[in-house]
């Protein structure tokens, strides 16, 4: 089993974060991962993204040209990433900044608001998290728990902001299972 | 009379005019552009004096200042 | 040590410490600026020394000099900053001094890109500084690799008293996956005692490359060389892929490149084809006996790299035309896909049956 | 109808790559005025940095070469040398001109090389992501002085101007700020002065620009002008450092412009 | 013209101004800093300009800057200088520049000595700078053929677009001999419509090495490739000794060491022992086929350097195995005699009978 | 029998391949002396640089090792911070030391790195045979420079220590000359000083030490000796620029000596 | 009383003790020394003073002042 | 026919002027020559010599083990090539500053006082013109009036000196002839 994600949006959403996390995960739950920034100039006020890969054998190639999944988190990186998915994988569309509808019909679409459910949480800067929730909610690939203590972790000595944000989490997962799988 | 164009789109929503504009005229939009930024627009045209502190100030030559009739130059540039 | 989910760059920066080193002199570029960052949060926390050098010339100068003291010293950079070093490396490489040196390549030449790349093999292993010198280059294909060869960087170093260069790109350096530290030093190694500590009790040392009278330059070459042949005779490393189970098309690559060609040969063995892969991680001395083994078994040789045919010259030199050689390469940041290995391995089988 | 202000000829239309409220913009505006208002767009020949303007080049609209990293006085020597009918000049960030190329802004500026020089000092590396330049404060965070520069191993940081002042060769050294519109308008003094000197055969010109890095000093655009005011200006204090007429005590740009 | 008796450097010096270079960029360093006293008395008198740069780093961009504007330029050094030039000719490679470097080598690694090597072979063919570029490097083995291939240097640099190296040693440097000056530009050239001349009725034109799109960084890559590639077709020179009689042993050498081996060749005849020589003019392109073609009617071959056997893999390349070859060195400025390579060939050929 | 003048213990009985007359003897001499009355030779390293002196470590009897041609600063950098006991010192010439080295002289003195730094100005490149260097003087014929320097094309001499002095970090600047015994005398009052500060911790210390070539110079040594009397003393003039307590006045060295 | 040794060998005939001696007791000798030079001596030695200027002045170290019974220091050195 | 002479002693002594000047002619003749000296740090202070070929054919190695002549102008020159010269070569001592015999005898030994000579001459500085003379004198490899021609060329601007170093030479080509060829 070998799955790949790749997540995308403008600089400064906390894309590089959520990558991380799900890879923190993957590692504690015994698999393999790699975390793969976009990095250098096109960072800056562009779009970045990271490719994650969670495998049960050691990681091939950490770079992906063709993802199974992807979490695009605005315009331009669903513009980039949905043509290249494989059939059958997961979009994650964060609806808030993104208006248009998924053109591809053989991957499971999940749309959720994200930036408006991040500050309906009480911080806009969580729309990372959400949209992480709904990517596991959808995808389902690691243990709920595993990602909730990759978080935890990560705001060992915040935990204000662990609490925003795992609720933030939390809030993702549920849009995306409400949705269901079957999402097209 | 002065007139300043913010050019919606070549605006990176810095806040540099915004903060030097001696009438206190221009503010940022609450609308984001093209490029994801919330822009700055003139509030209040009337009152501009054409004193191009604003243009000087930004960045991105993302303002243009002209002038019908008389127009008075505040300072050398 | 439980594992760690950590960049490239910065497990590099824990290894060093790891293996003992607590001086870094160095100059920010990207895409490696992680290094000094960790390392100028971490050194002074373990007691050691970080020095933001003015220059990568500066830099390479730095670390000579701290190594002549006998102690370890890292210094990392990317291609422009490597090719500033250049003469400093000679220097080191003259006077015989033990430093590691990481190089996580970027796309050239000139100023060129900030992406993966493989296109300083050649200077790594045989141009950059000029004399008849080599530095003991190493190439990781993980972040976990890229841990382990530093440490053992540093004991090959000392070991030899030669600059070793732990050479990687963008993705190495950029790239999250989980490491372990080990210890070090591993290796027995000899006593510094060629190290400028103060001629307390002793007669004064020198440690030089000058030798104006050509005999006396010449014993210093005939030394170096010798210390080449034994690495290689003792200290040639690679690692092999899929290669008991038989194959035609013998893929040879290292670094990055060689994940990808590793993803390529499972796809391909989905498909019922059996490609084996020779991965060199010493680039210098070179595996050139191995190679020549595997290929063997192969009715042809596909050289994949990031360049546009470097590495293939060595490849070339251990095959001497008993297989045909082909290459795949990308140049400036693209990277190979994994499907184009696929592609090509195909075509290649293709010109069998002809 | 009658324009006020409007982008300069030599600016090309090109958006540029620099973060919301970088400096760096208003620097390559007021370079490109003098161009017009000097007449030499057609004759001037730019060389950018490795730093956040290294693709000056897109930006502005005369020849341009890409020099490596703290080379561009030499590069820009070697143009001027073999065409001294162009007007050369450099454009380079505080880790390109201070650091690294400190040893080839001495030079160009001690051979009198007939080239101007618009430095920009944004106290930190804009480009790699914050690390520290010779110009960083001293306490001033950045990605390689976790804690703040400590100048008892750091040194502290490098006055460019005032150091080549203790030439005899160079004609025109001055610096200027670029954080609010008063200091914009003698910067623009500065740098026209500073090309005509070139154009009438006077050798090394060099203006210090004080800039922002709002980026990666982590503040807002606005912040960073007021970090610059109180911080950098009593560090760097701003004026005309030396002119072709030797004198060198320090004078207001204002009183400079010919 | 008639023939003058002049030292290798001032002849070089003296052709880059036959040859239309009026643009002299350099720091001293021995054994060539006649190049540069020569030019800055020279130059002046012919309307040029000479720059003593501050250093070879400075030196190497201030070239770049002069190419840029599209007028003939030259610097020269040795070793330690043309290392500190790898990242400014990696750039000028990047930009695709014309540009004449000489390297004058002295004996490495390191600071080493100043006696003649040719020890700068794979830094001046392969290593250098980063990236895939390379240098067009000619190899004079006399002060004619210095003049001669500095001329044709700069004719090379402006059809190629591409830095060119005449590469010698202090015998070549140092020597004086009769010399005579061709006229140049001999090649039919391309216009330079790229240079930097001032944006007066055009669009304003870039000159870069910055791309960081890997899809375009990639492309001038393969813009390169394609100009060594024709390179390799148009412009591999080599010239050979005693191939018209037959011969057992085939010797490769280059600059100074060919005619250590010429002599060598003559002392054999003498003895009525038949040997060949082919030397490599153009060290790259390297003449692979030539030399594979003149291995073959050989039963071994000799490589004779003053190195620790760089130019050796070159040869290994060409002949594949096909040839046992040999190879005879000294390094750090002992230069091999003629009776020793006599020697050499003697033992190689004793083998022969077992 | 009592002893008046002999060989420092911390110089070699080894000839010394100098040209006759050469200055860069007494030079060592004094560094040698003061090696001695510090009592810091078995704690010593040296770095030598590349010029006529690249074989000091053959005259010195404590431990050396030879720097690349201007990068002495950056081995001593090297050498000081990993072993911050030791008594870390360069010797350089002038092409090494302010031509290609310039950088790496000016960020060592401005990052404060505590070692010190004998400068010999000889106004000439010694070792590869009389190439003009950056303090050879206006008008001085060198073999780069046949018809003398022109300062409109190489520019003014460079004045090291004044241009140093601009720097806030940097402890003591001196400059001596070493061509008469009366000279020779203040030279080592600032050698010793300097090595003082340096074992005192203080930061970068430079002695710049106007020397003689008459071989380079063309002129016999007591004609060079007057040579550097009446042409470089005028432009390179002697004192103490800067000192640990931070006085910039110029100093008699003779006034300095603690 | 100051004695004055030069080290014929060690000397390099420079010329610059001759110089500075202010009793103008050395001179340079006919005579060549092991490496081709002609080396500085002693002419008067009872006139030497012991001032030392002589060695200070040499770059080779080839001399050696020493002093029977009281040595006067005109300066420190 | 080819020759080879090491011409040796004292930087300063002016050997590689007549290293040129030999070379100089040897190419007027019509011959192909090479010059090579010696260089770098052993020139200072210590010797300083040059290596002349002159040939019939192209000039293969210009560095030479052993060549058939020397020119000794001191002693540590004579003691370092005397024992690599060629049987049968001609070997030219100054006798004024080296006062041991020749130790070899199968070769041809000129030996002249040049300094002095160059004394009487009435210019020091000019004992290489003295040795030079000798040296065509015993070896007789060229023609005087090539060297002569090489001589007046060199000094073209100083005729003063021209008229000088020609009088040391043929004092030089005189005293050798007078030893006669046969000398051992
Ligand atoms: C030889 C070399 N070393 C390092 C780098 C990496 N690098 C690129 S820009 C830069 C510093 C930029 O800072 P600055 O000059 O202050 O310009 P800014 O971005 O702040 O405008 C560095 C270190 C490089 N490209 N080449
Ligand atoms: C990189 C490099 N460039 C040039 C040289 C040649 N070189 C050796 S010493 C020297 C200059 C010496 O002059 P200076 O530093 O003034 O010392 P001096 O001999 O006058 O004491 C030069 C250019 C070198 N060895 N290395
Ligand atoms: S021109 Fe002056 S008054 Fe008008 S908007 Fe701009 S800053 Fe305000
Ligand atoms: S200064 Fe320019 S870029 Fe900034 S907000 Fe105003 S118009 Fe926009
Ligand atoms: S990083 Fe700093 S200097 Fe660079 S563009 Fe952004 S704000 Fe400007
Ligand atoms: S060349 Fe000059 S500096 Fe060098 S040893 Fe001779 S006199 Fe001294
Ligand atoms: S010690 Fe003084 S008096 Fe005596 S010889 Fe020396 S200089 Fe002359
Ligand atoms: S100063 Fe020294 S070397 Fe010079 S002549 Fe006197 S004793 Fe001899
Ligand atoms: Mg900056
Ligand atoms: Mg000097």
């Amino acid at each position: 089993m070998q799955v790949e994600v790749v997540m995308a949006g403008f600089g400064g959403q906390g894309l590089m974060l959520i990558g991380k996390l799900l890879a923190e995960a993957g590692m504690e739950a015994g698999l393999e991962v790699s975390w793969l920034p976009s990095y250098g100039p096109e960072m800056r006020g562009g779009t970045a993204n990271c490719t994650v890969v969670i495998s049960d054998r050691p990681v091939g190639s950490p770079i992906v040209k063709n993802p199974r999944d992807v979490v695009a988190m605005n315009l331009p990186s669903l513009d980039k990433f949905e043509p290249v998915m494989k059939a059958g994988g997961f979009l994650v569309i964060n609806s808030a900044l993104i208006n248009r509808e998924a053109s591809r019909s053989d991957v499971h679409v999940c749309r959720v608001p994200a930036n408006e459910i991040a500050l309906q949480c009480g911080n806009a800067r969580a729309a990372n998290m959400v949209a992480l929730g709904a990517y596991i909610g959808c995808a389902g690939i690691l243990p709920i728990q595993r990602i909730e203590h990759a978080i935890q972790e990560t705001f060992e000595k915040k935990p204000e902001l662990a609490k925003l944000n795992l609720q933030a989490f939390a809030r993702g997962l549920e849009l995306a299972q409400g949705q269901g799988k079957g999402a097209q | 009379m002065p007139k300043v164009t913010v050019d919606r789109d070549g605006c990176k929503g810095c806040e540099h005019c915004t903060a030097v504009c001696p009438q206190r005229i221009l503010a940022m939009s609450k609308e984001i552009n093209a490029k994801g930024y919330f822009f700055a627009r003139v509030t209040d045209r009337p009152r501009c004096i054409g004193c191009r502190l604003c243009a000087i100030a930004c960045p991105d030559v993302a303002i243009r200042v002209e002038c019908h009739g008389v127009a008075y130059r505040f300072f050398d540039y | 040590m439980a594992k760690k989910l950590m960049k490239g760059c910065e497990a590099i920066g824990e290894a060093a410490i790891q293996a003992g080193c607590r001086h870094f002199f160095g100059y920010p570029i990207t895409p490696q600026s992680e290094v000094p960052e960790y390392l100028s949060r971490r050194l002074p926390a373990v007691g050691g020394v970080f020095v933001q050098a003015e220059s990568e010339v500066a830099a390479s100068n730095m670390i000579l000099g701290a190594a002549a003291t006998g102690t370890r010293v890292l210094t990392t950079s990317s291609s422009p900053g490597i090719s500033l070093m250049s003469e400093g490396i000679s220097y080191i490489a003259g006077c015989e001094l033990p430093v590691v040196l990481v190089n996580i390549v970027r796309g050239g030449p000139g100023l060129g890109g900030i992406l993966p790349a493989q296109s300083d093999y050649n200077q790594a292993t045989r141009g950059g500084g000029h004399g008849d010198y080599h530095l003991l280059v190493l190439a990781p294909a993980s972040v976990q690799e890229a841990a382990d060869l530093i440490g053992l960087g540093f004991d090959l170093a000392d070991k030899y008293r030669n600059p070793v260069m732990v050479i990687g790109d963008g993705m190495i350096g950029q790239m999250m996956e989980p490491v372990e530290f080990r210890k070090s030093p591993v290796l027995d190694l000899p006593p510094k005692d060629w190290a400028l500590t103060g001629a307390r009790g002793r007669k004064a040392r020198i440690i030089t490359s000058l030798f104006l009278n050509g005999e006396e330059l010449e014993a210093l070459n005939l030394r170096l060389k010798a210390k080449y042949e034994r690495m290689a005779r003792e200290d040639v490393r690679f690692s092999t892929y899929n290669v008991e189970a038989g194959y035609d098309v013998l893929i040879v690559a290292y670094g990055t490149t060689a994940r990808i060609c590793q993803t390529a040969i499972d796809l391909l063995r989905e498909k019922g084809v059996s490609v084996g892969m020779i991965r060199p991680i010493t680039l210098y001395p070179y595996p050139y006996e191995a190679v020549a083994k595997a290929a063997e078994a192969a009715r042809a040789v596909l050289t994949v790299e990031m360049s546009m045919g470097q590495m293939i010259d060595d490849v070339k030199l251990s095959v001497l035309g008993k297989r045909p050689i082909h290459f795949h390469g990308h140049a400036g940041g693209v990277i190979p896909t994994p499907d184009e290995v696929v592609e090509r391995i195909h075509s290649i089988r293709a010109g069998f049956q002809s | 109808m009658q324009t006020l202000f409007e982008r300069p000829e030599s600016l090309q239309t090109t958006r540029t790559h620099y973060c919301p409220g970088c400096t760096h913009g208003i620097i390559h505006r007021l370079v490109a005025e003098a161009l017009d208002e000097l007449g030499v767009r057609e004759n001037a020949v730019g060389v950018s940095p490795v730093g956040c303007s290294v693709l000056a080049y897109y930006y502005f609209n005369c020849d341009f070469v890409e020099a490596a990293h703290g080379r561009a006085p030499a590069v820009a020597t070697g143009i001027k040398r073999t065409r001294p009918d162009l007007t050369v000049f450099t454009y380079q960030g505080d880790g390109d001109l201070a650091s690294i190329g400190m040893a080839e802004t001495v030079h160009a500026a001690n051979r009198g090389e007939k080239i101007m020089v618009i430095f920009v000092n944004n106290a930190i590396y804009g480009m790699t992501g914050g690390q520290m330049a010779p110009t960083t404060l001293p306490g001033q965070v950045a990605s390689t002085c976790p804690s703040g520069r400590d100048v008892n191993t750091a040194g502290w940081p490098i006055r460019v101007v005032e150091l080549l002042s203790s030439l005899v060769t160079p004609a025109y050294l001055a610096r200027v700020a670029v954080h609010r519109p008063q200091y914009v308008v003698e910067a623009k003094r500065a740098i026209v002065q500073a090309f005509r000197n070139q154009i009438e055969g006077r050798c090394y010109s060099m203006v210090e620009c004080l800039s922002i890095c709002p980026t990666n000093w982590g503040m807002t655009g606005r912040d960073s002008c007021d970090w610059l005011e109180k911080n950098m200006i009593p560090y760097y204090p701003l004026g005309v450092v030396k002119t072709p007429e030797g004198s060198s005590s320090r004078a207001r740009v204002a009183t400079q412009g010919a």
